[in-house]
């Protein structure tokens, strides 16, 4: 149609889409399973996280991490906000993700057994996380972009603390390093799986490019991360686990190994090992919180009653 | 041990073990703004830890640091009120005692920043402003929460009939807190004891909460002798600490 | 690891912290006899971890004790299956878990009995009674329970609808079994699973309680890759012999 | 009345009263009470013990502790069983309790806040309360009488075991004899209170003397214990907190201090230390048990019922 035409115009010309102007139904469906994903997975995100707050190693280490969990609630916060522009309310894609329509990040399904996971999932999770987010600063739709650059500010610190949390491991006991090693070794795969399935089998992906959706393939990211991390693991002095791993000169970048995408499949199914638990988690906290919430709006309602009516 | 060394730590642990029990809410929350709010007050907690402990640390003298006085102490050394160790049973609980706490600490944060030592003064002014948000926050859930439905009144009135006794703890006093206003380094407990019950009994009131009628004192916090609860949340805590001894983190 | 103590600690790993997660109903549990008998069974579950962790110290050779095995090592050395540190979330769920447990204990413990190993035959020879009778009992109240009130088998295919996914953890196989059948020290899985199918498959039926169609299967735990429970199991476990090392008790 | 003539002939001559036979409505009233805040003791004195079995420091102690725990749920079984002989039924008294109008040994009231108070629960409870039942073991009523020495056999291998766990604890580092020393500190005047307040203080002591529930006074029996326990904690090198201790060779027993009898009558009324956990602790294994035994109870009323009846 003339509309549509108009509007991918806008986008190729560079020109933010903002919530009041037309968009095909697509890209606002698009846009509101997109955000609510990236939402969803910030505040599924706190669990693992959160389950080491209370045993963290050193009270400096116990602020940083609350802090931390705090800004993905914050950034989940943001996201929710961003979809709303879009006509879907905060509730109702609640109901989605306890219902199991929506996804979230599948890394969050694995679980969080030592502290060093707090340091891999930093390093490894926040800066895949980050490599995925610096583009969307530039996507097509003002306030999901908007809420994209005040995230990626926060998240490279989030970044740098993870990487910080490994160092200092490296850097201890015997017994600290191989607990390094052994969560690289089990934080890997998953990271790499977090940007999605390869090219060629990516549904998404094509349409989301031309509507400034999305700006790189996830091959590209996936890439470029591996460029990024493996140096930084060499720094820390551990081994990435991945025995096809290798320079490879002429383009620039590594050769490695293709992750276990029937695994990614079982997890997005539901199939890993904390799906279950972080949605019962999710569940009971809005269960037992219901009261709460009504309590709230009863009291507001009878602060907005008219005094005739008392 | 010294008496301001004992201030010290018992302000210093109240701030931990509530840091603790508020931490435990962080992706639990009832809705997420609270989910942020409780990350928030834990944060502050926290930080107020390290403050302290920094205190008892440099005034004992023993080269001691503010981890070793957090993961290195056995629970009968822990002299945290026995209200802050008081589990999660529900948000109200939570709730409860984090307004009651408050209701406490807000008077003691501002008499503290008039004190007579430098390093105590210093600490209360840098950190009266987030612990009056703290009071304003929690006053006015309460009073939201108590005069809301039927069943978030029920709740908080539970909350409160069972975490009452224990603001006895909080009130309670010995020769520490006598030594500490004689030298003017903390406020007259009575003082405290006023504000407290002044701001306590207008909030509740507005809260359509009673203050529940009962000779239950629960007291002995402050000497170390805690609750059974309180193993569990230092198991825990400890554990990393006590399982790598020496290890740097 | 050698084989040998891998297999041994699997096993014992498996009786202590089935142990812990049991000796929590004591005082707790729905009716008098079943405190006792929970109570029982976490006594016969310790006895049991006491003599594996005895055959895999004595095996391994460097001077450890059952206590060293049970308290000093990390999360990530424990060899249970996951089924058995899945939370008391409620009687039901504990009910289930035993049972589950005892329908795999007891072929095993019965085919143990007939070791090519004489320490592990004379353990299970020793131990192969009390097994029986927590499974007799165990089958006994699913039946009762799954085919009794509406609440009470909605609350047993709950927890079989939660538990049943960790069976894979128990039924889970490596080369460490391969080599324990290969030298006639424990049985060959197969026949294991094949018993435990029959048995669950059987009691089930009478409990009138379905076995969930899952494709989810959760393994891990005879590798240390645990639930995230593990860690506060431990914690909680540990905390005096890592509060104190080297005390004697 | 006559009756009551002959029933005293028969208690005076030492004859068991067993189920069947008549006894004064006193007498049934008074047993029932008795045995039914026995029965309580074992069942709440489950709780202070059941907190450390998860922390036991080893699995010798752990089992130990286990099996202590076992026999008091055991001797709760024997005593309600005994109490039921009196007309009495095992929910009525649950029922009693967890509405407060039935007691148990105040004891139980204050909380287990380190391994050694394990120990010095079996060194001083256990040691206190075989002081009370070994005379119950004469008890005029046959069923009880019986429980009681069924229920004495066991406590004083609880007592050794304790005793054991303290000997282990002053033998080992300064922290562990400390603990020690604290635990004592903090059971001791609790322990002299279970004997319950002075003679000239005891309400139902007189009547229970004469039909032969009761054998021995309090006073007499604390100071027994007093006599027995001075000289262990002395081979154990713990100082018993009470300045006014002193041997008196005269009587050939210790003179003592005075309990605080004001914090025991707050304990009585509710108010001590873990009053309000316990029975919280009881209701909700009640509550929450309820479906479990009404799931029994339907599953037996299914087999019960006729074939006609399917």
């Amino acid at each position: 149609s003339e509309q549509d035409v108009a509007f991918q115009k806008r986008i190729d010309d560079g020109i933010r889409i903002e919530p009041k102007d037309w968009m095909p139904e697509g890209y606002r469906k698009t846009l509101i399973r997109q955000i609510g994903q990236h939402a969803h997975s910030e505040i599924v995100g706190q669990l693992p996280e959160g389950n080491w707050i209370t045993r963290a190693p050193t009270l400096q280490r116990k602020a940083i991490l609350l802090a931390k969990v705090q800004d993905e609630a914050g950034h989940g916060l943001y996201l929710y906000c961003a979809a709303e522009t879009l006509g879907i309310s905060r509730d109702e894609m609640t109901e989605q993700l306890l219902a199991g329509k929506a996804k979230y990040s599948s890394i969050f399904n694995y679980p969080t057994l030592t502290w060093a996971d707090i340091g891999a999932i930093g390093w490894l999770v926040d800066g895949a996380a980050i490599m995925n987010q610096v583009p969307l600063q530039r996507c097509s739709y003002g306030p999901y972009s908007r809420a994209m650059i005040r995230i990626c500010k926060e998240e490279s610190f989030h970044q740098r603390q993870g990487f910080d949390i490994m160092r200092a491991l490296v850097e201890g006991t015997e017994d600290q390093k191989a607990m390094a090693q052994d969560a690289l070794n089990r934080w890997w795969w998953p990271s790499l799986m977090m940007f999605g399935p390869s090219d060629k089998d990516s549904v998404h992906s094509e349409q989301s490019m031309r509507w400034g959706i999305k700006q790189n393939t996830n091959d590209e990211l996936r890439q470029k991360f591996v460029d990024q991390t493996v140096p930084q693991a060499e720094w820390l002095g551990l081994t990435v686990p991945d025995s096809e791993l290798s320079w490879n000169e002429e383009k620039g970048g590594y050769d490695f190994g293709e992750p276990d995408w029937n695994e990614f499949m079982e997890v997005i199914k539901g199939n890993g090992p904390c799906n279950r638990e972080r949605l019962e988690a999710r569940q009971k906290a809005w269960d037992d919180g219901a009261w709460f919430r009504e309590g709230l709006m009863a009291h507001a309602e009878k602060q907005s009653a008219p005094i005739a009516a008392e | 041990m010294d008496a301001f060394v004992t201030f010290c730590l018992r302000m210093g642990d109240n701030a931990l073990i509530l840091g603790q029990r508020t931490a435990e809410w962080c992706g639990h929350a009832p809705v997420l703004e609270e989910d942020i709010a409780f990350a928030n007050m834990g944060l502050d907690l926290i930080g107020q830890t390290q403050l302290w402990y920094g205190l008892a640390a440099e005034a004992e003298g023993k080269g001691r640091t503010p981890d070793d006085l957090a993961f290195l102490r056995p629970e009968r050394q822990f002299l945290n009120s026995l209200l802050v160790e008081q589990p999660n049973t529900d948000f109200g609980h939570a709730l409860m005692r984090q307004y009651l706490f408050d209701a406490w600490h807000l008077p003691m944060q501002e008499e503290l920043a008039k004190s007579s030592h430098e390093g105590v003064r210093g600490l209360a002014q840098k950190t009266v402003k987030e612990v009056r948000y703290h009071l304003d926050r929690s006053r006015d859930l309460i009073v939201r929460l108590g005069d809301g439905s039927e069943e978030s009144h029920k709740r908080m009135q539970d909350a409160l009939d069972w975490l009452w006794p224990f603001t006895a703890d909080l009130l309670a006093t010995d020769e520490v807190d006598a030594q500490m206003a004689d030298e003017g380094i903390a406020p007259v407990p009575a003082l405290i004891a006023k504000a407290f019950d002044a701001e306590t009994q207008a909030t509740l009131a507005r809260a359509t909460l009673t203050i529940p009628e009962t000779r239950l004192r629960r007291t002995g916090g402050r000497d170390g002798i805690h609750t059974e609860h309180m193993g569990y949340i230092l198991a825990e805590m400890q554990s990393l600490q006590r399982t790598y001894p020496g290890a740097r983190w």
